[in-house]
């Protein structure tokens, strides 16, 4: 997707390349630089039976899919709430049996997706690693194969690659060369294994900027086939030196979906609002306002 | 049902108290490598306090913000936070943290899970049967590398009968296996089982041959019958147990004014029962 | 032996005249991604030019030092020169540039030989028998990507019989192998053999079905006879050949004040014979 | 190794320790960044037998080692002198059959480095990458392994594993945090996949330093063993935004070694100098700061 110059789309149309695609990978770590604008964005577009590849951490980004009833199929690692507790929308649904659950982990996650970014049909991993659990027999994923340099016997972990895969970015250009602060580093891979890259971004910055400070470019525009200017987009996980996680908001939707309200939630926050300026005007400008000063 | 733990007194927090608890076991590694994940705000104050206390050549790798050996002084609630970077002498990419976990190049690391067994192993998978769990825990993120650690320690902010068990339902975080010999036999011997287990009411270790969880200290506020009242496993209790020692004013002072000048740790939860 | 080719005239060098033939044939990549290598000053001078003229939204990656798209405007004589990454959108890894040949991202690419045969296989490895080379060659580094690449580019700086040969020695970078449909066969159907190829005395195309070189147009200053005289292997040469358009003065003036302020390419070295 | 708060060494140290090694890995890209001061140094304790893995392109720092006579086997992907020619030491060896050269290539070199990285026994590759090409059967550490998902035979890629790996970073501190300014980013995978790294430097910085600017370290120190401060430790070659290649240089050793003179080249620069400050004595210091302008 290198040759379009201008890949600026509106907040809509990508909602609506999300919906109509079914594997999603997402990046971010846990309750920083989720994507959140562009999935409630495919959630009003009515994603559904999408299977998800979150990050090694993960938390109201997959469950607020999740609690939208639009994910067949979850590719577990971690998700959770930190200290608010277990993720409530993934867990009714895993316990509920209607969420088909994929018992991965870091190393399958991690080298699923480089195996997918790299062209490896699987990435064999040292004999230590799963010996004495239980994740073989729990994940039908992994299969054994002979190592043609020793005869042994090792796990193989498969491609895992991703139909679309959506990032919130802090500065990227029209062109796509998106700049990713803080954080450990997923987002490449992660592009590199999708067939489809979507980049929201707090600030749309010319090319010129970018050729300014190139050793922040974390994805080469080339990688990228949509860019979404969506200023807090990130909201409620944190995006760096811009804004920090909005506890307050993470436990009202907590408290909504463990509750049994997560219809309200939605209402209120993902299908009413006309556009992510009705949502931040739900959410109230001086709200995000202050947690710049936690960013 | 579980009930706030009580540090027993009003000096400080039990969070507190688990953190310098930690802190000082981080003196046996000083000089070496580890790391703490996700959801770990009390592993990672004690990394923190470590380094300004007894372990000043600690090498620790922090989480979700990624960061080798920051020097905040307001501990962040989540390692994820960008915050949680400050200062540090280098960032990570979260596939060489998993490279170094399939090579075995961490020394440490802090692990807790669903349910901890009397051989240290980990279930962070749920509980029940596979295809249709009672309990759906959020997935096993790095325990795994506890099989690959050198040296991992554990701990639970909750010390239940429901956590410490006889026998994980699944192993996501391998410890001692079956003890004796076991994990030296199925893994191999370049690594060793848990260290210590940390819960909210003491500290646990592993017996020398058998592997087995042994009372190490009690907690102020707490006797060796609560323990054992709040353990849902066989436990090796020696004749005489002593007492964690409390936080001494210089860690405390030390915790509140260069590690978690917010107060962070005052109202982490931590519950027994 | 050979000599230094002439390009006909005082005006420009013969690396010029090549530099502009081959920007003008990436207008057809305009909006693609592709790479020169190392060694590659040439490749380097022709994407440079060719976006400031025929190709404004071309993508290209310049080689070690790893920019992308970059504006210098005084090339250098490497590719891993990191004046050679001035003003670039992005750097890539390595890693990500392998990854993208073995996953077939890359849309063209310039790539050159020891050897090239008719059907525009390359040789980088060396001529003689494996295990007593009577040319060491200097190792095949990216060529083994004409087998993933979209659409190749070949270009030699030396145009003689012992590099333009019926059949390369080994096979380092796939063209069409033995043309025909063999390429598609071997390969697959999702990329395509060699375009074009770029020497000091002509441009050679290949033919549509058989994939053979075809002589295309022959630069100022030499014949089809100097061509076919000076090349080791059976050529397709129409009836008529037209020369190779000498470069613009608006070229000449874009590459010196723009591209190669220097004039590196005023001593590139590039023979004939 | 990561304990060790101060890993500062000399150059005759760090000489004798790649001397004491096997397996040889080098960073850089052609002529930039190459660690030529602890090569000579390596040279001068009586580095021999080894066996190089270069990056996928060198130049004089593989042929010096070659022309000293300290090679027994080179992993290659490509070995050259640009504008001057073939790498005049490499191909004479290797001609004359001296050499043992395992004829490798892009994806041979940078993912059985990703696989020694990362502790993957091996890495298979995409079906695509070695069909129509004389690489399978020249190589034979090349080797086919059904992929256990398909049942497909594709090629799979050895871990190479190196005893030491040797780079030239712009800073770095005594801990052993580094720098590298420029080139493709070979370096850290180069470095998880050794044993031993041994870093030389332009500038030795303090740790204080290292963390004012923790966005440009590419190497966490845990991983180096070594560190020794070597101002224009990459010449001949370039050392990016301190100085560039030293052309002139370079052609007095292609003419040395092209022309029989090898031996002079190296009593004159590599055996004769007592140490790097009599080595670039030799160079002549104004010849020094002329390169400067070329950074």
């Amino acid at each position: 997707m290198a040759g379009n110059q201008d890949k600026v789309v509106s907040l809509d149309q990508a909602g609506a390349m999300i919906a109509a695609r079914k594997i999603l990978s997402l990046a971010g770590s846990h309750s920083v630089n989720s994507p959140m604008a562009l999935i409630r964005a495919a959630i009003r577009a009515g994603a559904s039976a999408l299977s998800i590849i979150p990050p090694v951490t993960t938390s109201i980004a997959s469950d607020l899919l999740i609690a939208a009833g639009a994910v067949d199929t979850f590719y577990l690692c971690y998700i959770g709430f930190e200290t608010l507790g277990f993720a409530p929308a993934f867990r009714a649904a895993a316990e509920a049996g209607t969420l088909n659950v994929i018992e991965g982990d870091e190393p399958f996650v991690m080298l699923g997706t480089r195996a997918a970014a790299g062209g490896y049909p699987f990435i064999p991993v040292n004999k230590g690693v799963y010996e004495g659990t239980d994740l073989p027999r729990l994940n039908p994923m992994l299969k054994k194969v002979t190592d043609p340099f020793t005869g042994e016997e090792v796990y193989a972990i498969p491609a895992l690659p991703a139909d679309v895969c959506i990032l919130h970015a802090q500065a990227a250009d029209a062109q796509g060369n998106a700049q990713f602060w803080g954080g450990n580093n997923q987002e490449l891979d992660k592009a590199m294994a999708a067939d489809c890259v979507i980049i929201s971004t707090e600030r749309l910055i010319s090319v010129d900027a970018t050729r300014r400070d190139v050793e922040r470019v974390n994805i080469p525009g080339h990688m990228v086939d949509a860019v979404v200017h969506v200023p807090y987009g990130a909201h409620p996980t944190a995006s760096p030196e811009f804004y920090g996680t909005d506890e307050a908001h993470l436990k009202t939707y907590f408290d909504a979906v463990r509750g049994g309200n997560r219809d309200d939630y939605l209402d209120r926050f993902v299908t009413g609002p006309a556009d992510h300026e009705a949502y931040l005007g739900e959410v109230g400008l001086s709200a995000m306002f202050e947690l710049q000063k936690n960013a | 049902m579980a009930e706030q733990a009580d540090p027993g007194t009003t000096n400080y927090s039990m969070a507190e108290l688990m953190a310098v608890a930690m802190a000082r076991a981080l003196e046996a590694e000083d000089g070496n490598l580890g790391g703490v994940g996700a959801a770990a705000v009390v592993p990672m104050a004690a990394a923190r306090l470590a380094v300004l206390t007894v372990a000043p050549n600690l090498w620790w790798f922090c989480g979700g913000a990624s960061g080798l050996n920051p020097t905040f002084d307001n501990l962040p609630r989540s390692s994820a936070d960008p915050k949680a970077a400050v200062g540090s002498t280098g960032k990570k990419n979260m596939l060489d943290v998993v490279d170094m976990g399939a090579t075995g190049k961490w020394d440490w690391g802090f692990n807790g899970g669903l349910q901890i067994d009397k051989f240290g192993n980990i279930n962070m998978i749920g509980i029940g049967p596979h295809d249709k769990l009672k309990l759906r825990g959020p997935g096993t993120v790095g325990t795994i590398w506890t099989g690959t650690l050198k040296r991992p320690y554990l701990y639970s902010m909750h010390h239940a009968p429901r956590i410490l068990v006889d026998r994980v339902d699944y192993i996501s975080g391998p410890g001692w296996l079956d003890g004796g010999t076991s994990r030296a036999d199925v893994i191999g011997r370049d690594t060793l089982g848990p260290q210590l287990l940390f819960t909210p009411i003491c500290v646990l270790d592993f017996t020398e041959d058998a592997h087995q969880l042994r009372l190490k200290s009690v907690h102020p506020g707490y006797d060796k019958d609560a323990v054992i009242a709040n353990t849902g496993c066989e436990l090796v209790v020696p004749d005489k147990v002593p007492e964690t020692p409390p936080p001494t004013e210089q860690e405390l002072f030390v915790l509140r004014n260069h590690v978690d000048r917010d107060g962070v740790l005052k109202d982490v939860r931590a519950t027994v029962g």
